[in-house]
């Protein structure tokens, strides 16, 4: 039976429509060969325009559908479901993007509306060859794995849980909560942080839908959509879970009698023992023996005065890696930041000078957990009478990170308050401008200026030690542009945020997509913020873009949502790219078994020919270009679909 | 010389990254040469070398190819790589056939470079623009 | 009614086909006894009056080897046409042009410096060389207008069926003459001889891994192969997994691999480019500049993956037979 | 005066042609051999990988391509510096005697047959194959067919295919023979030296033994005194494969003997603005035009030729008829262009006995069939040269540092007779063409002038596309055509 293809013209209000002359369009796709009915609408992505498309099939008779309008990735969805409506096959549907790739980088309106036709055009050629696209479905896994136990971790975990579905909870360190369990308090409430996170955190410990594993990486992810396979790799904390009843005894009883190590935790203010937990109310409450400094691990003779203080025997120097394997139906990427390094900008003589610390530091330096009990010190334990922050270290800099790390302004300002507050210290807050954009946040901002606090409008251009340890600051007051000096006994550095320095194997092992800095992709900034672009994974918090608290919260519980929309659903359908093999047409000759990365093709000896398992084909299509007997064809991308398709971008 | 030749020029794109990177341009607005259209794959491991004669013998004037950058962007392990292995030996074979290898472009465009795509496609439709229309026999097979 | 008429022809060729035909020896009576031979130059005197004389479609089928090369070629070709109802192009230059079709990619001028004034040992003081029209007191002698390229039989002529081959194999050849016998009549555009690659036929192919990945291609007198493995896994370009089966795989059983002279499977648009896919696919590394390295080793690849079917070739083709 | 006039007569072109050219008088006035299309192997093999020659110079002839495949290795052996082992070489020289037993029956019983066998006056539609069964009987003839696919057979299981073999490559051959190989091929060689003692004794029993046929082969008409060339080994004997090139002067006096190396010193090429072959000379005699005699630098080449600058032949029973041929032509050189016929079924001999030859020798059934070539050498140039059935046939290749083509240079058989072709035409026609009385027969004598050299017209011409007929014109002194006929090689 004959092509009868109708064609559908979005407008999209006047973001296609203002460039492209969508009647000239029209006319020109109507006497394209095959072609029915070619029609135009305001908004085609709307219910009326849906079912425009659905009532043309059944009157017309269609068999084919061409949309422009956006994209695929949009609203290809959308409009398959509609044909699916109309009782077509939805891969019957062909979408053309005339706003993403025309109307929206085109400045011309004859150009675009010529370049509109010509990727009409192609769609229509193109759409004449595809054939009906049968996708099974298959039942959905109704567990959820979280990588990264942070505060969007821990959110999304709850609300998961709380629902009733099983989550894998997968943290790299050794105890829960993220950079946020070293905060002090939280702008602009200044609640203190432990009292959001601690209860979260236990309540993860307690509930029985979440399994938790710290100290533990993703190490492979196998499967699709809906089934996925997780190798999880536990690395071994030498302190048993299952016997650990967290007294901590073992820490008393260390031969090192004062800890001695630098604690990671404590971003290197504070210290700690080779056994030790992150702060007392660590999750799980089961300390981490660290082999590089316990003397059990460098020298193999020691009197594990440890063990012999555990009541329960905890202690097993033997623990080995452990392979875990979870099946899962969707994953959740909350993978966090790290703060920027501020040695990196040598100006500020991070790391060489005393008494220049970071914003990090400082968090623990005010927590009253922390190593100083939440004292303010400097190196020889005096008291600050003058403090610097400095603003947008590493963030707004070609030179480091050229975007802004929106949380420090506010940081700053926390911190200020916290230190007039504490020490009645002189503060001055070297900014280049003050971003205090929420709720809230802009009275908060006032507040600080009223409590007299300076702020200087400075580029800093270097910190140099001055008599009696004090620092001074070299910086260019932009408001009055002149070169000024400031002296003062502390610097803090706002330093901005980062992505994790391994962001490219996370990256792969999840199968995401990255920002060239590493931040990881949503599908659509407005449409689908908290999707990513591989089916089945989400992302939330701040992996995506630097974010506060309220924002990686509110990410968090989206991308649960989410998530639980997918596993609640109960099945998905199977990847509907993957190849099929016509076995009349196979000579065997291995090729496509060759240059398959999924070791989804077999070689058939008695047939001589090869077989492919459409379970393990993530269609690509890599075997579809070297198939030399012409005998592959993936769905959605044959052969003769594309060649319509460039010779119809081409010409008549 | 051709004052008013507008080059055509067909890009074939990978889904994951270089036509996400299509797409962010759009939603930036970032406008660029017109001349350029679209074509897309779900990987670059899916282009067949056919495809790039078949787009010259139909009209195009140059063909820009883009995936994701190597390594490790490749969403299917290494289809950028199986596409450059390709890229490489049909040059070679174009300008044996008498066909400028420069008329075939390969780039390696990520999701988050709009700004990059923008460029690559201004600089390309020069160059073409500067080479002039394509003259040779693979035209003459235009039905 | 009588026995089937059919005629043999030949174009731009070297006289291989002939030989192919002949080869079939023995059967060659039955065939002969088979049909009627209405024109055979090779082994039977002719002339092309003997050819016009011939009814409209009295030949049944037409067996034309060799390339197009000139106007004359071109004339007795579309006679063939008139008066044959099945044309069959045989062999590889009349398929797709053959080795001597490599001269599409080359100037014809160059030829002609090259030959007759600038040859090794020409001696030739006055610039002599050959002219379209000879005259001299009383002698006139015409040589016909050369076409800049040689053309495959169906870029000047409608053909029905194609013998792939250079030279066909006799069992080939037999298969497609014992087909039209049979009455069994193929559809248009039919190629005998395999409908699978050399691959699917070749005694090696169960000694080739499942994954060929091949770390850099050896040109064929670089390395002592292994006649018991498949080449491609030893290294060594062979075209056998993009060419169509049907020959017996005799350059195999020769030690050496397929170049490819029965050229593609249906669907496949463009044989080279085909052969350029799958052999940069296999290239068994990920960095970019080793690939360019390794690549830059095969020294010809129009040469060598078009080596029967440039004329034939997306780059080339005149008539597209692919029109939307 | 009366023409007769066989019209009309559309010509058919895209082939070679002789014309023929009346004076007033109805007798001929001057012939032309014209050979009239380009294909252009110089032209297209450049940028090719040197290594791809063998399997790609063949195509010029489908006919002979062995001839060109083995001597296009043997420039690659040169150019690269590396011998073939003893075991290729073995296998290399089996499989061209192989083919010089095939080649030289399918002329002698299929192409010239019709003329020696059935007569050169017997009516026309019987000067052809089916004329040939009928005169010799089906017995023979299928016994003819058979062997010579047996031995096409055996080539074929040497070198790959048997036309366009593969086996060739630089240093060695391809393949190796098994030791259970041995006996099949000494069967073969029995065979082959059957057959080819059968076709002496043909060849007596119609030539030797009829008289009318001898004179003719002895005729005036068909005398050329010209200079001859050929391979020898080191005893001066007729040599296929491998050696020196021997030129004897009319008188039979050695001219020169040099290695292909040096072929550009003495060989040279002269252009005709009627035809696209090129006449190859002795470049120190010089271009005298189409004469013969001392003083033309016009050479001959095939059977005849190879047997006139040969003292003797290597093998015995070849050797004996050697004697026997110069004994009844009673001259060396002979001069006479029929005894081509002769020349050529004593080289069937001759290759039956080096067969025989080669097959008894262990080492042909050996491992070590390479040697891998180094890299090309200082000149990056190599030769080689073989003697194809239809004469001398020299391959020169000159490449960059990777061996890829940067030019070659093909001296053909057919090339170096089609000087004394012409001559040969002409001659003929003006012996046989008398006052424009062209009768069929006597036509035919003036086709066998040149059919004796088994001229390789794909070859001839291999800047050309092949062809295997061509027409013979006999024009009036206004040009017009006034006879016409097609002869088939």
């Amino acid at each position: 039976m004959e092509n009868r293809i109708g064609v559908y013209i979005c407008h999209c209000g006047t973001n296609i429509a203002g460039k492209v002359d969508v009647e000239k369009v029209r006319e020109y796709a109507s006497h394209l060969k095959n072609v029915v009915i070619a029609r135009t609408y305001m908004f085609m992505c709307s219910e009326p325009g849906q079912e425009m498309i659905i009532k043309d099939i059944k009157e017309y008779g269609l068999n084919r559908i061409v949309v422009a309008a956006c994209t695929e990735t949009l609203h290809g969805h959308t409009f398959r479901e509609a044909a699916k409506k109309g009782g077509l096959n939805p891969y019957l549907v062909q979408m053309v993007s005339i706003r993403e790739f025309d109307s929206w980088v085109t400045e011309n309106k004859e150009e675009a509306t010529e370049k509109a036709k010509s990727l009409i055009r192609a769609g229509v050629y193109r759409v004449n060859y595809h054939r009906p696209v049968e996708t099974t479905t298959y039942p959905v896994n109704s567990n959820v794995l979280i990588v990264g136990a942070g505060i969007a971790g821990i959110t999304a975990a709850l609300v998961l849980a709380d629902s009733g579905k099983h989550v894998y909870l997968v943290e790299k360190q050794g105890f829960i909560g993220g950079n946020m369990a070293k905060f002090d308090k939280t702008f602009p409430t200044l609640d203190c942080a432990s009292c959001i996170l601690t209860p979260k955190m236990s309540a993860v410990k307690n509930n029985p839908n979440i399994t938790l594993y710290t100290y533990s990486d993703v190490e492979k992810i196998d499967g699709f959509i809906g089934n996925f396979d997780v190798t999880i790799n536990r690395r071994p904390r030498y302190v048993r879970e299952d016997l650990c009843i967290g007294c901590l005894s073992c820490i008393e009883n260390c031969v090192y009698k004062e800890p001695k190590f630098i604690s990671e935790f404590d971003e290197g203010i504070g210290k700690r023992k080779p056994v030790y937990v992150s702060f007392p109310q660590a999750i799980p409450l089961v300390p981490v023996i660290d082999p590089e400094t316990c003397i059990q691990f460098r020298t193999g003779k020691c009197v594990q005065t440890c063990l012999k203080g555990c009541p329960t025997k905890a202690i097993d120097f033997s623990m080995k890696e452990e392979k875990v394997n979870v099946k899962v139906g969707a994953i959740i990427a909350t993978t966090g930041f790290k703060v920027f390094d501020a040695s990196r900008d040598s100006k500020y003589g991070y790391g060489k000078l005393p008494n220049v610390f970071t914003t990090i530091q400082m968090e623990r330096m005010l927590n009253s957990a922390g190593p100083t009990g939440g004292e303010i010190r400097l190196q020889d334990g005096s008291v600050p009478k003058e403090v610097a922050i400095i603003n947008c270290v590493g963030s707004r800099n070609e030179n480091f990170n050229a975007y802004c790390s929106r949380v420090c302004c506010m940081i700053g300002l926390k911190h200020a308050h916290m230190i007039k507050d504490r020490i009645g210290a002189d503060v001055t807050i070297f900014y280049t401008d003050i971003r205090a954009n929420g709720k809230g946040y802009e009275e908060f901002y006032r507040k600080i200026m009223l409590e007299g606090v300076n702020f200087v409008r400075g580029e800093v251009a270097s910190i140099i030690p001055s008599e009696n340890n004090r620092l001074t600051i070299i910086f260019e007051d932009t408001l009055l542009s002149r070169v000024r000096k400031k002296e003062v006994d502390m610097v803090i550095l706002n330093v901005g945020l980062e992505p994790h320095d391994d962001w490219e194997d996370v990256r792969k092992v999840l199968n995401l997509t990255c920002t060239k800095e590493g931040w990881l992709m949503e599908k659509h900034p407005k449409l689908a913020p908290v999707t990513s672009l591989s089916d089945g994974r989400f992302i939330a918090g701040a992996a995506q873009f630097p974010k506060d608290i309220p924002d990686t919260v509110a990410q968090a519980e989206a991308a649960a949502a989410e998530a639980m929309s997918l596993v609640d659903r109960g099945v998905v359908e199977s990847e509907p790219n993957v190849i099929s093999i016509d076995e009349n047409k196979c000579s065997g000759c291995k090729m496509c078994i060759s240059v398959c990365p999924f070791n989804a093709i077999t070689y058939n000896e008695e047939k001589n020919i090869a077989e492919v398992n459409i379970g393990l084909c993530k269609g690509c299509g890599a075997c579809n270009a070297v198939c030399p007997s012409g005998a592959i064809s993936q769905n959605n991308y044959t052969d003769d679909e594309l060649f319509a398709e460039i010779m119809g971008v081409l010409r008549e | 010389m051709n004052d008013n030749f507008e080059p055509k020029i067909v890009a074939i794109f990978c889904y994951w990254c270089t036509t996400q990177a299509a797409e962010l341009a759009g939603t930036s607005r970032m406008t660029y040469a017109p001349n350029v259209k679209i074509v897309k794959t779900m990987c670059t491991g899916r282009v067949d070398p056919q495809f790039i004669l078949w787009a010259f013998r139909n009209g195009a004037d140059g063909v820009i190819v883009s995936g994701c950058h190597p390594p490790s962007d490749c969403h299917y392990e290494d289809g950028n790589f199986k596409w450059f292995r390709k890229y490489v030996l049909l040059s070679k074979t174009l300008e044996q056939a008498g066909i400028d290898p420069k008329r075939l472009r390969q780039e390696w465009i990520s999701a988050s470079e709009a700004d990059k795509l923008k460029k690559v496609i201004t600089e390309f439709t020069e160059e073409i623009r500067a080479l002039g229309p394509l003259k040779h026999p693979i035209r003459e097979g235009g039905d | 009614m009588g026995k089937p008429k059919v005629g043999f022809y030949w174009f731009a060729s070297c006289g291989g086909c002939e030989e192919s035909q002949v080869d079939i020896a023995d059967k060659l009576i039955d065939v002969v006894n088979a049909v009627d031979i209405a024109i055979w130059p090779v082994a039977l005197d002719f002339k092309d009056s003997d050819l016009e004389k011939l009814e409209d479609g009295e030949l049944v089928a037409c067996f034309l080897n060799g390339a197009i090369t000139n106007s004359e070629h071109r004339k007795i070709a579309e006679l063939f046409r008139k008066k044959s109802k099945y044309v069959i192009a045989y062999g590889a230059c009349s398929y797709m042009g053959g080795i001597p079709g490599l001269e599409v990619s080359k100037d014809k001028e160059s030829l002609i410096e090259r030959v007759y004034l600038k040859g090794d040992i020409v001696v030739n003081p006055d610039k002599v060389v050959p002219v379209q029209e000879f005259k001299e007191d009383g002698v006139r002698i015409e040589i016909p207008e050369i076409y800049e390229r040689p053309y495959s039989l169906d870029e000047v002529i409608d053909v029905d069926f194609y013998v792939p081959g250079c030279p066909p194999t006799p069992n080939v050849f037999l298969d497609a003459v014992n087909t039209l016998l049979s009455g069994k009549i193929p559809e248009k555009g039919y190629v005998f001889g395999s409908r699978k690659s050399l691959c699917n036929e070749c005694p090696l192919n169960k000694t080739k891994p499942e994954k060929v990945l091949v770390k850099e291609f050896k040109r064929p007198h670089e390395v002592i192969l292994d006649p018991e493995k498949c080449y491609l896994a030893q290294g060594v370009i062979c075209l056998g997994p993009v060419t169509r089966g049907g020959c017996d795989a005799l350059c195999i059983k020769g030690g050496m691999p397929c170049t490819g002279c029965f050229g593609p499977l249906e669907g496949i648009k463009d044989y080279g480019a085909k052969a350029i896919s799958y052999i940069a696919s296999i290239l068994d590394s990920k960095d970019l500049d080793e690939i360019r390295k390794t690549l830059e080793k095969i020294p010809d690849p129009l040469g060598t993956f078009y080596r029967y079917s440039l004329p034939r070739s997306l780059f080339y083709q005149k008539s597209v037979g692919d029109k939307k | 005066m009366k023409e007769i006039t066989i019209s009309p007569l559309t010509r058919l072109e895209g082939h070679g042609k002789i014309e023929i050219f009346l004076n007033d008088s109805g007798n001929v006035d001057k012939a032309y051999l014209v050979i009239d299309e380009l294909r252009g192997f110089e032209n297209f093999c450049r940028g090719r990988p040197s290594e791809d020659m063998p399997q790609i110079t063949q195509r010029i002839c489908g006919v002979c391509p062995t001839a060109h495949h083995t001597a296009s290795v043997k420039a690659l052996d040169s150019l690269y510096d590396v011998k073939p082992t003893h075991t290729a070489r073995l296998i290399r020289e089996l499989m061209y005697n192989l083919f010089m037993v095939e080649d030289h029956a399918l002329h002698f019983y299929i192409l010239a047959g019709p003329d020696i066998i059935v007569g050169p006056k017997a009516p026309k539609e019987e000067r052809n194959v089916v004329g040939i069964i009928k005169k010799v009987g089906i017995e023979t003839a299928s016994y003819i067919i058979k062997t010579r696919k047996s031995v096409r057979d055996m080539m074929q299981y040497i070198g790959g295919k048997t036309v366009h073999p593969v086996f060739g490559l630089p240093g060695g051959v391809a393949k190796a023979l098994k030791p259970e190989d041995k006996e099949k091929l000494q069967e073969l060689a029995k065979a082959a030296k059957e057959f080819s003692i059968k076709t002496l004794e043909t060849f007596k029993n119609v030539v030797l033994k009829n008289k009318d046929i001898f004179d003719l082969f002895m005729n005036e008409a068909y005398r050329h005194e010209t200079y001859y060339m050929g391979l020898v080994n080191s005893k001066n004997q007729d040599e296929f494969y491998d050696g020196p090139i021997r030129v004897v002067d009319p008188k039979g006096n050695e001219y020169a003997k040099f290695p292909v190396e040096e072929y550009e010193k003495h060989l040279a090429e002269h252009v005709e603005p009627w035809t696209f072959v090129r006449f190859t000379y002795l470049r120190n005699v010089g271009w005298k035009g189409f004469v013969d005699g001392k003083d033309s630098g016009i050479i001959s080449v095939a059977p005849l030729a190879r047997l006139n600058v040969s003292d003797s032949m290597a093998t015995p029973l070849a050797d004996h008829a050697f004697g026997e041929f110069y004994d009844t032509v009673g001259e060396k050189p002979a001069h006479y262009t029929l005894m081509n016929h002769w020349a050529r079924v004593i080289e069937i001999l001759y290759a039956a006995e080096r067969i025989e030859e080669i097959v008894k020798n262990e080492e042909l059934y050996g491992k070590n069939i390479r040697n891998i070539p180094e890299k090309v050498n200082e000149k990056r140039t190599g030769y080689g040269v073989v003697e194809a059935p239809r004469g001398t046939l020299i391959h020169k290749y000159v490449t960059d540092e990777r061996g890829i083509m940067k030019d070659l240079d093909l001296i053909v058989a057919t090339q170096n007779n089609a000087a004394r072709m012409s001559l040969s035409i002409e001659r003929a026609a003006k012996y046989f063409i008398k006052g424009d009385q062209v009768e069929e027969g006597l036509l035919n004598m003036v086709e066998m002038a040149y059919r004796a050299y088994d001229p390789c017209l794909a070859c001839a011409t291999h800047e050309l596309t092949g062809m295997h007929i061509f027409d013979l014109n006999i024009r009036n002194n206004k040009g017009e055509i006034i006879k016409t006929s097609v002869i088939g090689n």
